[in-house]
């Protein structure tokens, strides 16, 4: 099996699936010529063709507006947002037209696409180039959102994306794209959404997060194995649909919980798996829900020090777990 | 007159369409003020760009993507009345949405009509989504997205346009304009005269053309149709009209437009004017007029009492259809 | 002491409020000649004049905008936007630049606008005129989210809105706009943000609510009274920022929690409401944390049952609380 | 030549301002190079287009809303090389963030420069809001948004250009045309050659002019900025310019354009033509030239070093100003 980071992963993935499938196309913003800012996309116009890797004009709303057009009429469009923070121009184009298509027909019509935004910060972005944006869409019925952790994942996570028959957002923490490497599997193969996948096993406390988390949240896990705390560690892969069986299972064992994001702290997506834990296993708890997230700012700063401030760390993880350990 | 490929047979469907149109909308407002329905949304005053440009494509198989404006423009593409009063009485039958969206919120698959939302100027961008998918697929379809004026000072109008012409998309950007967005007039809405002004900006063509006579609509209509299935790209049609009734049933057009312009509008009635040329140039006969009348009716009786009768959806129907796989 | 509607209210009050200062401008779509599609701003073009109360062309993007320009060189615009399922188009300049224009300037500008919006269902008003909106906001760092219950409290909160330095998103929900009458001062007075109110007191179990179904909950605890239960309706008044103290002083009473919003459940603001009170009160209850919401659905259907059962009511509210009563 | 109010002095201190700028953004990328900041957006290539229209208008008093690449703009405005640099190394000091935005992202409400995100086009529609309120409080100002090409195909670059001309505001939309977006060539943007020609959609003059002719420049941006303080209402100006460096420093220009494309654009250097020609028409002398640029090492020299001294924010100021009342 071949070594890539989750970077390569996601370019594997698309390349592969432009070839298995021609009624996919690329495009967004610099995905052709360039291969995007981030490189995911490179080669991938020299390969398929203008026509499938397509540079778009600057413009969001008509990116995705475009791509339900499209996928309406026979096309699987996998757009690109350049960085999550430009995703504000289309929600109006995601929001009420594509995740509300399928409803307000009755069924008669569905927009299969893939909206790839790599978000998230602690890359020296600073405001417009670090945001988390997840809340916003998982609160919306009729979107899918998916928030891969591993290259492997992100592969198979993908993959079913591409499949699913409604729209998803792909979120790709920028922290992930080339400081992990793994192992992923040269065929093609599907991770079902709504599914997360415990990374970890421990007893004492249920650490549940998504995306670049799991991975600091894997290294807190390390730590806290030194001092003789156990952790799950409860990977979500998806946040809507989220994997209420596998939270709850956790909860039941360990009573403890502790939710990581580095999206903004209030309203945050950790306040609905609070809610779901709070309603329905609150006599299995043996110490308060604990969320551990990214301050209410509007977004992280791009100097160092409100960088670092903003940011979740293992040490911060390791911190609030231990506490939960010894409630 | 170059033969635009309409005949007698045609102009005879056309001023049919517009005048069912027509009754239906009576029909609506009449049952709207009963307390039967809750809102109606009206062509009345546009049926000659709605029909006139529906006749010029290949209906069914080219992509409609209409506004709540356009019920005349899905009676002529091929909705049934029935299918429009049960979308009206929101009944579960209801093809558009089964009974989910308010009143003319157009989609049919079938019928190649796009699903629509309310807000304004986002079909513009389906509608470029649909040619993209036809350009890489070469299907030879060509796509229409139809529009108020007042909607062009979206911002997705502009993205829609921009991307079509980069493009060459096969669409054609058709407006509708009556010179008000509810009650804002045009000088209110924008500097220009003509909505077709608005092209220059994308490199496409853009044409004004007389809403208020069919014929001239079809034939520019054709002609953007065939500029697009030959590769050409996008056009922008304007359609100079006028809408004689208020936005919608909740609105009172009195409070921002007088008596007097609508009765001076009304001369200029599209489908009286229609009616008469058809009758002058004998293609229509008066005999053939009152059957049509006749005909018209029943239709429109037997749809209202078909649709009346229909059952409502089940409240249980709620939470299906969110996703693909709740149906499985 | 004037009765008024809830509509009359919010018109009366910025009326009072356009006397009062001449930085302010009211504009929107139909506000001025229509005196909008709810008949809000009646007569105010009359007696203000075109200049400061504008029917702008159909752009919400370009009418919060431009809002945003006008109050920094000195005006204090209330911007409308005509149904808040329309405020999508507006997102990227309400989050992006309102919300965040003081904090990345590092407090060198402030963005004084209130954006007035009706919301909610049970109007007739199907999948896009009915929708709630206020979890996308209420998420959102420097913005204020403020949804009044009674005519008194729309003119306090109104003018209160008004002053604060900050965006504001002044939610109007249209069941209440003729349906409630109540008792307003005719003199100016402020309501604070981010202050709860108990708008009946009980000790049996808390409701907790905001907006019409502050009414509705109202209505529930007269028949909940009947079957001698009594409960809190908490009314938050505004949820971002949203009273914590209150919030916990009627969990310490009552030990059980019912939440009330007719937003979307998942990801809505119900959640972060939960799990503040799984954070810190979490040995203070005596029964799950509850939530009645509006179902997972894109929005509200049209036809009556449809839309019935997605509505929240009296008889659903009394359900709920009676069970947690029982608890 | 009619007078357009240029003296050799003004002439004399465009020049120092573009070589300023030039001299500057060599800076920052060496310091980037160096690894001692993260992020450069150049205004190399573009300095003529900048700096000609700052010296049209009333500095300081009138409103700026720049983009990223307007860093000769706002040291012509009036920032500071120390404040420039302070932004750059993201210090606590910087006048346009305090360290919280990346390098390029201006405000300062001292000098009226509208604090900018990096989303775009969002400037446009807040130039027009800006003068909006300049035209119901009458106070003479003009406000001016700058933006690239690209970001003409965003929607809200639509809007705002409709709302000013609706409203006759006094409002001047400066487009710096550099032909491309990051990667992007303009005709896979757009197919219209001028952005000018964007204008008449809104029923504005739309001017286009070289943008690598400072004085050229001023001309335009000051026939507008009277136009808007007559009350006349907003203007489009197009700038066709060109950038030398990457859009980035993160950016590598090479996957996308020529090494020969760039040499011939070389040849048009705003700064060496404005140099010669100021030298040719002896409005500058060699000594002078030689001064300035002493001056400018000096300048910047001392603004490395002070902003590389500058403390960076304090972690615990993270959470002040998201709100008025923080401050309190
Ligand atoms: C984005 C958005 N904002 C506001 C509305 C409310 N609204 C519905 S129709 C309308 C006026 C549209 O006018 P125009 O485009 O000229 O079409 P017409 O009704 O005149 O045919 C408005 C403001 C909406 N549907 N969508
Ligand atoms: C809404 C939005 N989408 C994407 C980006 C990312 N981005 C930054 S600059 C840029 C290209 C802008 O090109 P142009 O407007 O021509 O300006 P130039 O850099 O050439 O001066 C892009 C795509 C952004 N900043 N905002
Ligand atoms: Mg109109
Ligand atoms: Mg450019």
């Amino acid at each position: 099996m071949a070594q890539m980071t989750f970077l390569e992963a996601i370019r594997e993935t698309l390349r592969q699936e432009l070839a298995r499938d021609e009624r996919i196309i690329v495009y967004g913003e610099d995905v052709g010529v360039r291969g995007g800012v981030f490189r995911v996309t490179e080669g991938l116009q020299a390969e398929f063709g203008e026509e499938r890797v397509i540079d778009s004009p600057l413009a969001e709303a008509a990116i995705i507006g475009t791509a339900i057009g499209a996928s309406v009429n026979g096309l699987r469009p996998i757009p690109e947002i350049q960085f999550a923070d430009f995703i504000f121009p289309a929600m109006n184009q995601i929001i009420q037209e594509a995740a509300r298509m399928r409803y307000r027909s009755n069924n008669d019509f569905e927009v299969p696409i893939v909206i790839r935004a790599p978000f998230g910060g602690g890359v020296r972005g600073g405001i417009y180039h670090s945001q988390s944006i997840e809340a916003f869409f998982a609160h919306v019925p009729g979107m899918k959102v998916v928030i891969p952790s591993t290259p492997y994942d992100a592969k198979g996570l993908l993959a079913q994306s591409i499949e699913d028959p409604d729209p998803v957002l792909f979120l790709e923490h920028k922290g992930l794209y080339r400081s992990i490497r793994g192992e992923v599997p040269e065929e093609r193969y599907l991770l079902p959404l709504g599914k997360a996948d415990l990374k970890r096993e421990g007893k004492d406390v249920t650490l549940i997060t998504y995306g670049l988390m799991t991975q600091l949240a894997l290294k807190a896990a390390d730590s806290l194995a030194e001092e003789g705390i156990q952790v799950d560690v409860l990977d979500l892969r998806t946040i809507r649909p989220f994997d209420k069986e596998a939270i709850f299972a956790s909860v039941k064992k360990t009573g403890k919980v502790l939710i990581i994001h580095e999206d903004n702290r209030t309203g945050g997506f950790g306040g609905e798996i609070s809610a779901v834990i709070a309603e329905e296993m609150l006599f299995d708890l043996d110490a308060p829900i604990m969320r551990l997230t990214g301050p209410d700012v509007p977004a992280m700063g791009f100097s160092p020090p409100l960088e670092h401030a903003f940011m979740i760390s293992a040490e911060k993880i390791v911190e609030e777990a231990r506490k939960l350990a010894k409630f | 007159m170059p033969d635009n490929g309409l005949t007698p047979e045609l102009m005879k469907e056309m001023y049919y369409m517009m005048a069912l149109s027509r009754h239906m909308d009576d029909r609506l407002w009449a049952l709207n003020r009963q307390g039967r329905a809750p809102t109606v949304y009206s062509s009345n005053g546009h049926e000659a760009a709605q029909v006139g440009s529906a006749f010029a494509l290949r209906r069914g198989e080219d992509w409609i993507v209409p506004y709540y404006r356009d019920m005349a423009l899905v009676l002529a593409w091929g909705m049934t009345p029935r299918e429009v009063m049960l979308h009206f009485f929101a009944k579960a039958e209801d093809p558009n949405s089964g009974g989910r969206q308010m009143m003319a919120h157009w989609g049919s698959h079938r019928l190649h009509i796009l699903s629509t939302g309310a807000v304004v100027a986002t079909q513009d961008v389906h509608a470029a989504g649909l040619a993209l998918a036809s350009k890489v697929l070469k299907d030879g379809r060509v796509s229409v997205a139809y529009f108020g004026e007042g909607s062009t000072s979206q911002g997705e109008f502009h993205e829609a346009l921009n991307f079509a012409a980069v493009h060459k998309l096969p669409v054609v950007f058709f407006n509708e304009n009556n010179g008000y967005a509810i009650s804002v007039p045009q000088r209110k809405q924008m500097v220009v005269q003509d909505i077709s002004a608005r092209a220059d900006a994308y490199g496409m063509p853009g044409v004004s053309v007389d809403g208020n006579d069919p014929i001239k609509v079809y034939e520019v209509t054709r002609a953007a149709a065939e500029r697009a299935r030959r590769g050409e790209g996008p056009t922008l049609i304007e359609a100079k009209t006028y809408r004689f009734v208020p936005h919608s049933s909740d609105d009172d057009d009195r409070a921002y437009r007088s008596r007097e312009e609508v009765q001076e509008h009304k001369k200029y009635d599209p489908l009286l004017m229609f009616e008469s040329r058809l009758l002058a140039d004998k293609i229509l006969t008066e005999e053939e007029k009152a059957d049509m009348a006749k005909k018209i009716k029943a239709v429109i009786d037997d749809a209202t009492s078909y649709a009346d009768k229909a059952p409502l959806p089940d409240a249980d129907t709620l939470g299906l259809y969110v996703y693909g796989d709740d149906s499985k």
